[in-house]
């Protein structure tokens, strides 16, 4: 049974392979495109900010028809579409299918001492799906009525009728197929990793001693399975609103200066149903970084995580209030005043187990034996958007607060940074973390480096300023400034800036990555010395992971620098020693 | 592939611990069920939120359309039978979860024939209920009292006339049909007009309103002077229905169709698990575990329809 | 031909790049020694910039408090927002100080404890007590946040319509239009099915008559000191209302009835007067005075559809569209004016009332 | 045969209770729309919902648990598989609802 190599050929290793490592390859490699296509847009809407009315070269990269024929201008609904398929694209393809799908595959079997996936099958199909998902909303940017422009929050009836808006015809029809494939592809990763997570652990590897990045991907993955469906419905309404005459989101509507035969509906049962998802959302994406970290840190500081226990309880109880604050990114739609105190009250509660993360955080570092790799930057960094990005969410999800900055910069520069930096941060320290064991060679180290603190630095640089432009009062989503706000231009500049450079140095990341894929020094079996399972396996990567019988764990994951060990590291695979107590 | 699953269940299992005692595989099938649960929660929710919203503002009365007077037809019976036919559907339903039990027992005890016997049953009744559905749709679609639209709010009003309960003058709820005296199975277009003056020929009839309230001949027309009447209503579509609020209609079709889409996709999977029953598959395997798990869908969409029975039929 | 260079540039840029990495890895398999691995010597230099870059970080956030703070939203001109203001305020402050002492410790102890060969980290995986400590201290504190939160946030909304001053705003893309209710202070029925872009472009009920005194304008004029409920409507997708400078904030979906009350405290003249303004209105007028003279035309006439007589610009309160309704968002806006009631009486005897205007019964 | 019968005597069992509960609701409706039933219980409200409606909610869960518990063996299943299954939905749906519903009276109040 030792013996794993079948005959496979190119299609089957390479393309419909069922192997979870390849499989999350495959997830890295489009979200890593992806994530340069949502980089790109923004880069183009940022140029459009500092300059408008202007042209520029880079909207080239889009079809002729975005542009002002005579000025070469980006149209304006054109730059709404621009900032719909941003958001849609960095939410859903890199950060929940780019990062939980990418190190969920990879890490769970590897990390838990399972051959593969409980179903490797499924496990493809899921894959596959997320893929076709990909290619229709990459086409539905060439329609020529344009992509979905109503905003990743596809709020009916702006996108329910084409003539409020071009993008909300084909295009918008798109965005739900693409959307409706890609709930499907990660329902179906979803099951597979919490039944994989449940039953094929290795023996020894009890619930308390899973590593946090799986009890991170396991809540992330159960968020996913729960709030997903109600997105699937809630498009799938939306779906017949749109195309079907029904009014279960639409009522009272003029269009083109007549009255429509919509009555009854409500829009606001479709922020109810997309929030259901929404807000979960955040921590699929949040979580796994989370996980990440933590493990990143631990290895790199050689040190035990503080508070292991705490660390769990806290990924948990932010799942569960995760499923009951949705109300808040609703606070300004006319919702019920009593609502609205039900959810600021249960938003602000989230507060408290993310500060017991930060603080166990700051203890970890504490008389480490800090290893500053490229990862491990990235983890620190994340620390630290994390804790500005979180910060600022006291304002956000406090009710009467929220009244002057709801929907203005303000929010944007909150989320950007704490979930979408985080994450991001979390997602760049996975790669240079686990790149060893994905490609059995190292991701060049120096490169690393300046991408950090280019990163790190130009990421503060965009998203810090735009604090001050909501608390002036500018709302998000505008395509230019309004002009009696002539004194926050010089702000709307230096992001600009930021962000173009910002953008720049992440060619060096892509650089850096396929670079090593292909060239860079070999990979030993453990350079990181770590104790988790994936470190046990031989560095060429077999298909059932270790040659021969799995592995049996005997202690938790973060045995560094135990008292009394040679080494600084103690494998889980390592028995324990006679009078050795567990912790 | 196959080699390395069987690897998960069989010798190079090396004794992780399972907590919930169960196959990964049923485990996924029960995951899944909850996803499903969420997706028809999210339209029954919406559902509830629609009748709660379809209230007049000042009265409290209920605008929604009472569900005894429109499901009140049971095939080849002439007459109002509330409800009969969707309880018969009911029973349908809950005899072929019964019948899928037993094919799931005689599964475990490995025999097959019994299997395949049980297995044929529930797929015969799941295409009844199917066939009932399509019937009861049919008649949704064609109606059979037809309304009156208004112009205002859109409200739907019906016709009603003149009768004599127990010795007291009150009104009863009529049909267009009767109104106008023709046949409510054929297909007719009547406009407008015709039915306002066939109104105001026949002082018996008069109209209730969409929040239960019933008006006489001449209380109408008064009525009509602020809310004037825009078409004739016959059956029901997805943009207006004769029954009342077309949220009514909306909410009809897309959840009994999409339970119906659960029923009919699991009639499909019953056969391909038929059709591998037959071939010993499962016999060969050692274990039936796979008709179980079909089992685990069949019976969730049981459950389901007790939601929408109750919600939709009942209240 | 231009992107052809381009390319021709990256694509030798590329190059260069792979042969400098290659150099220097070979060079150091010659001594034998793995260039990726972390050495203590990379650990002192990283942890050095992490030290200078992180306090940098600080540096830059403080600066930017300084440098920017006259461009924020000056105080709350209305009774509700002067509370959102003192809760703002509050927990800002409570915020800056964690931030500061939270991101110094994260810096420091990155730069304290980079890695020394040999050096053995502590071994610390738990203390129940700290934990406990720092999971209570939280909680209390936004304890105390939520309670003042919910006390601000039930004044604010449940603010009821008796003794206001009912105006009626009515969004479209991409035009705000008010109503105000007339002698009777009651809106006249509205419905969407009455709609005649021409003559009834409010869809409003010819019957009613609480609509004939009904007064439609399309800038908003507030008396100082005396309440006002907004009451919102939307004719197709859903907008925002957002008054920055009153803390207001409300959509409009089309389907839905909204409301906000409140209650304006300083004319638009006593904003022109304060400090904050005047500067954020210099730094503006500053900006124009760059321009030439067809430039200054073109822009304060597509702006704000004014002349170069008009300025130096004043101050206006404006209200802002603020949920995303399609290509011209961005300039969906409407003045509002806070002026005393003498002069609110002289604009609103100039204004119309509906009866007059379109609506002739049928 | 009478072996098989005996152990399957239990799905027989739940099969008459289902159907006897869904008799009673039947039979509620038509006394509903027939007058039968008394006054109170078909038009006196009780948080938000008739009487009659809240006898029909609890039949229905009955009859959802019979469903659930037995002929998809979750009765049968180990304690922690079954609260697994159930909790979410125990405490989502009803949570979901219960801001749905309390925003759909709100709409009514305001359109009022």
């Amino acid at each position: 049974m030792s013996d794993h190599h079948h005959k496979e050929t190119f299609i089957t290793k390479y393309i419909f392979s069922q192997d979870h490592k390849m499989i999350a390859k495959q997830f890295l490699l489009t979200g890593i495109f992806m994530a340069l296509v949502g980089m790109l847009m923004s880069a183009m809407f940022r140029v459009q900010l500092a300059n408008p009315g202007e042209t520029s070269i880079l909207y080239n990269l889009m079809p002729s028809n975005w542009m002002d024929p005579d000025t070469g201008a980006l149209l304006q609904d054109k730059y709404l579409a621009l900032v719909t398929m941003h958001g849609t694209i960095l939410v859903f393809w890199v950060l929940t299918a780019g990062l939980s799908g990418t190190f969920a595959n990879f890490l769970i079997p590897l990390q838990i001492g399972a051959r593969d996936m409980a179903s490797g099958f499924i496990n493809m199909l899921s894959y596959w799906f997320f893929f076709a998902a990909t290619v229709v909303l990459i086409y539905s940017i060439y329609v020529p009525s344009g992509p979905a422009s109503a905003g990743w929050t596809i709020y009916p009836p702006l996108s329910a009728e084409a003539s409020y808006i071009e993008g909300s015809g084909l295009g918008m029809t798109l965005w739900l197929v693409s959307i409706t494939l890609f709930i499907v592809g990660s329902l179906l990763g979803g099951l597979n990793y919490i039944v994989t997570i449940l039953n094929l652990r290795t023996k020894g590897m009890s619930m308390k001693r899973l590593p946090l990045t799986i009890w991170a991907l396991f809540v992330t993955a159960i968020l996913g399975v729960l709030s997903f469906p109600v997105l699937l419905s809630c498009g799938l309404l939306l779906v017949f609103d749109r195309s079907f005459g029904t009014s279960f989101y639409l009522s009272d509507l003029i269009i083109g200066g007549e009255a429509a035969h919509h009555i009854g509906g409500s829009p606001i049962l479709f922020e109810h149903l997309f929030w259901f998802l929404g807000h979960p959302e955040v921590y699929i994406i949040l979580l796994p970084a989370l996980g990440m970290t933590s493990e990143v840190i631990s290895v790199n500081t050689r040190k035990p995580i503080f508070g292991y226990q705490a660390m769990v309880l806290s990924l948990l109880a932010i799942g569960f209030l995760s499923f009951i604050v949705w109300g808040h990114h609703m606070f300004m739609t006319g919702m019920n005043p009593f609502l609205g105190s039900v959810f600021a009250f249960t938003t602000l509660l989230i507060a408290i187990p993310s500060a017991i993360k930060v603080f166990n955080y700051l203890t970890t570092l504490w008389r480490g034996n800090i290893r500053f790799t490229p990862a491990m930057l990235f983890a620190i960094a994340m620390v630290s958007t994390f804790i500005t990005g979180g910060l600022t969410g006291l304002i956000l999800g406090n009710a009467p607060l929220d009244i002057n900055v709801h929907d203005t910069y303000f929010v944007v520069g909150h989320f950007h940074i704490v979930m979408g930096l985080s994450a991001i941060y979390g997602m760049l320290a996975g790669v240079y973390h686990w790149f060893p064991k994905m490609y059995g060679r190292m991701m060049n180290k120096n490169l690393g480096y300046l991408h950090f603190w280019g990163t790190f630095i130009c990421a503060y640089g965009v998203f810090f300023p735009m604090h001050f432009l909501g608390l002036a009062g500018l709302p998000r989503r505008y395509y230019a400034n309004p002009v009696d706000m002539g004194q926050i231009t010089d702000i709307n500049d230096i992001i600009t800036f930021f962000a173009l450079a910002g953008a720049v140095i992440q060619f060096i990341f892509v650089f850096n990555f396929f670079y090593s894929i292909f060239r860079g020094s070999p990979a030993s079996k453990n350079p990181w010395k770590a104790n988790t399972l994936e470190w046990t396996t031989p560095v060429e990567r077999i298909h059932g992971n270790w040659p021969g019988d799995l592995p049996e764990v005997h202690r938790w994951a973060y045995d560094y620098s135990k008292p009394g060990a040679e080494e600084d590291y103690i494998p889980q695979n390592v028995p324990l020693k006679e009078g050795e107590s567990e912790h | 592939m196959e080699e390395l699953e069987n690897n998960n269940h069989g010798e190079a299992w090396k004794g992780g611990d399972r907590p919930f005692k169960s196959s990964y595989g049923k485990l996924m099938m029960w995951f899944f069920l909850i996803t499903d649960a969420l997706t028809f929660s999210a339209f029954l929710v919406s559902y509830g939120f629609f009748r709660y919203t379809a209230v007049e503002p000042v009265t409290e009365k209920s605008l929604w359309p009472v569900p005894e007077e429109v499901f009140s037809h049971f095939p080849f019976l002439t007459g109002e039978h509330p409800l009969l036919f969707v309880a018969l559907m009911t029973f349908i339903l809950i005899m072929s979860s019964v019948t899928m039990v037993l094919a799931v027992n005689y599964g475990h005890k490995m025999q097959k024939k019994k299997v395949v016997l049980w297995l044929s049953l529930t797929i015969i009744g799941g295409a009844t209920f199917l066939g009932s559905q399509a019937w009861e749709w049919g008649h949704f679609i064609h109606g059979d009292k037809g309304a009156i639209q208004l112009n205002r709010n859109l409200e739907v009003v019906h016709i009603a006339k003149e009768d004599v309960i127990d010795g007291k003058d009150t009104m009863v709820l009529s049909s267009v049909y009767e109104l106008m005296n023709a046949d409510k199975y054929g297909h007719h277009d009547f406009s407008i007009d015709t039915v306002l003056n066939q109104l105001r020929e026949r002082p018996s009839f008069g109209i209730r309103l969409a929040n239960k309230d019933y008006k006489s001949n001449l209380e109408t027309f008064e009525y009509f002077e602020t809310s004037e009447p825009l078409e004739i209503i016959l059956g029901a579509g997805l943009k207006k229905n004769e029954y009342g609020t077309q949220d009514f209609g909306d909410c009809f079709f897309f959840i009994t169709g999409f339970h119906g889409f659960h029923v009919f996709s699991g009639v499909i999977i019953l056969i391909v698990i038929l059709i591998n029953v037959i071939k010993g598959t499962y016999q060969r395997r050692g274990h039936y575990e796979m008709v179980e798990k079909v089992g685990l869908y069949w019976h969730f969409v049981d459950l389901v329809w007790v939601f929408v029975f109750t919600f939709f039929y009942l209240v | 031909m231009i992107y052809l260079l381009i390319g021709g540039l990256l694509f030798l840029a590329i190059v260069t790049f792979v042969q400098i990495i290659r150099v220097s890895e070979l060079l150091s398999k010659i001594r034998n020694k793995d260039v990726n691995e972390v050495t203590e010597n990379d650990n002192n230099i990283q942890g050095k910039i992490l030290l200078v870059v992180g306090f940098g970080f600080l540096v830059f956030v403080i600066w930017q408090i300084v440098a920017w703070k006259h461009l924020i939203l000056p105080p709350a001109s209305s009774l509700h927002g002067v509370e959102i203001d003192s809760l703002m305020n509050t927990t800002m402050m409570l915020i800056l100080v964690v931030f500061f002492i939270t991101s110094i410790i994260l810096f420091f102890f990155g730069f304290k404890y980079r890695g020394i060969k040999g050096r053995k980290a502590f071994f610390y995986a738990h203390n129940n007590k700290l934990e406990i400590v720092w999971t209570i201290v939280p909680a209390i504190v936004l304890s105390g946040l939520i309670v003042s939160g919910l006390k601000v946030w039930d004044s604010t909304m449940n603010v009821t319509s008796e003794n206001s001053q009912i105006i009626e705003l009515h969004s479209r893309q991409f035009q705000w239009a008010a109503r105000y209710a007339g002698e009777d202070n009651i809106l006249g029925k509205h419905d969407f099915r009455l709609i005649d872009r021409a003559t009834n472009p409010l869809s409003l009920d010819k019957g009613d008559k609480y609509t004939i005194d009904d007064k439609i304008t399309n800038e908003v004029h507030l008396v100082v000191g005396k309440p006002v409920m907004l009451k919102f409507r939307s004719d197709d997708v859903i907008h925002s209302a957002y008054i920055p400078h009153f803390r207001v904030q409300m959509n409009c979906v089309p389907g839905v009835r909204t409301q906000f009350g409140f209650t304006p405290t300083k004319t638009t003249q006593e904003m022109r007067e304060d400090p904050q303004i005047i500067r954020q209105m210099q730094e503006l007028n500053d900006r124009i005075d760059a321009m030439s003279l067809i430039e200054k035309t073109v822009f304060l006439d597509e702006n704000f559809a004014k002349t170069v007589d008009d300025l130096p610009l004043k101050f206006d309160y404006q209200l802002l569209c603020n949920k995303i309704c399609g290509s011209a968002h961005y300039n969906m806006k409407m003045k509002f004016v806070v002026e005393t009631q003498e002069e609110f009486d002289t604009w609103i005897a100039q204004q119309k009332e509906v009866g007059g205007l379109v609506l002739t019964k049928k | 045969m009478s072996e098989n019968n005996k152990s399957n005597w239990w799905i027989w069992k739940v099969f008459w209770i289902l159907l006897g509960l869904t008799t009673v609701e039947v039979a509620l409706g038509i006394f509903k729309v027939n007058g039968f039933l008394p006054h109170a219980l078909v038009h006196d409200h009780f948080i938000g919902l008739k009487w009659l409606t809240h006898i029909f909610i609890i039949l229905t869960l009955i009859k959802a648990a019979y469903i659930v518990m037995t002929f998809m063996h979750l009765g049968f299943e180990k304690k922690s598989l079954r609260w697994t299954i159930l909790l979410p939905a125990f405490i989502l749906i009803p949570y979901l609802l219960f801001i749905v519903l309390s925003e759909a009276s709100h709409h009514f109040l305001m359109n009022g």
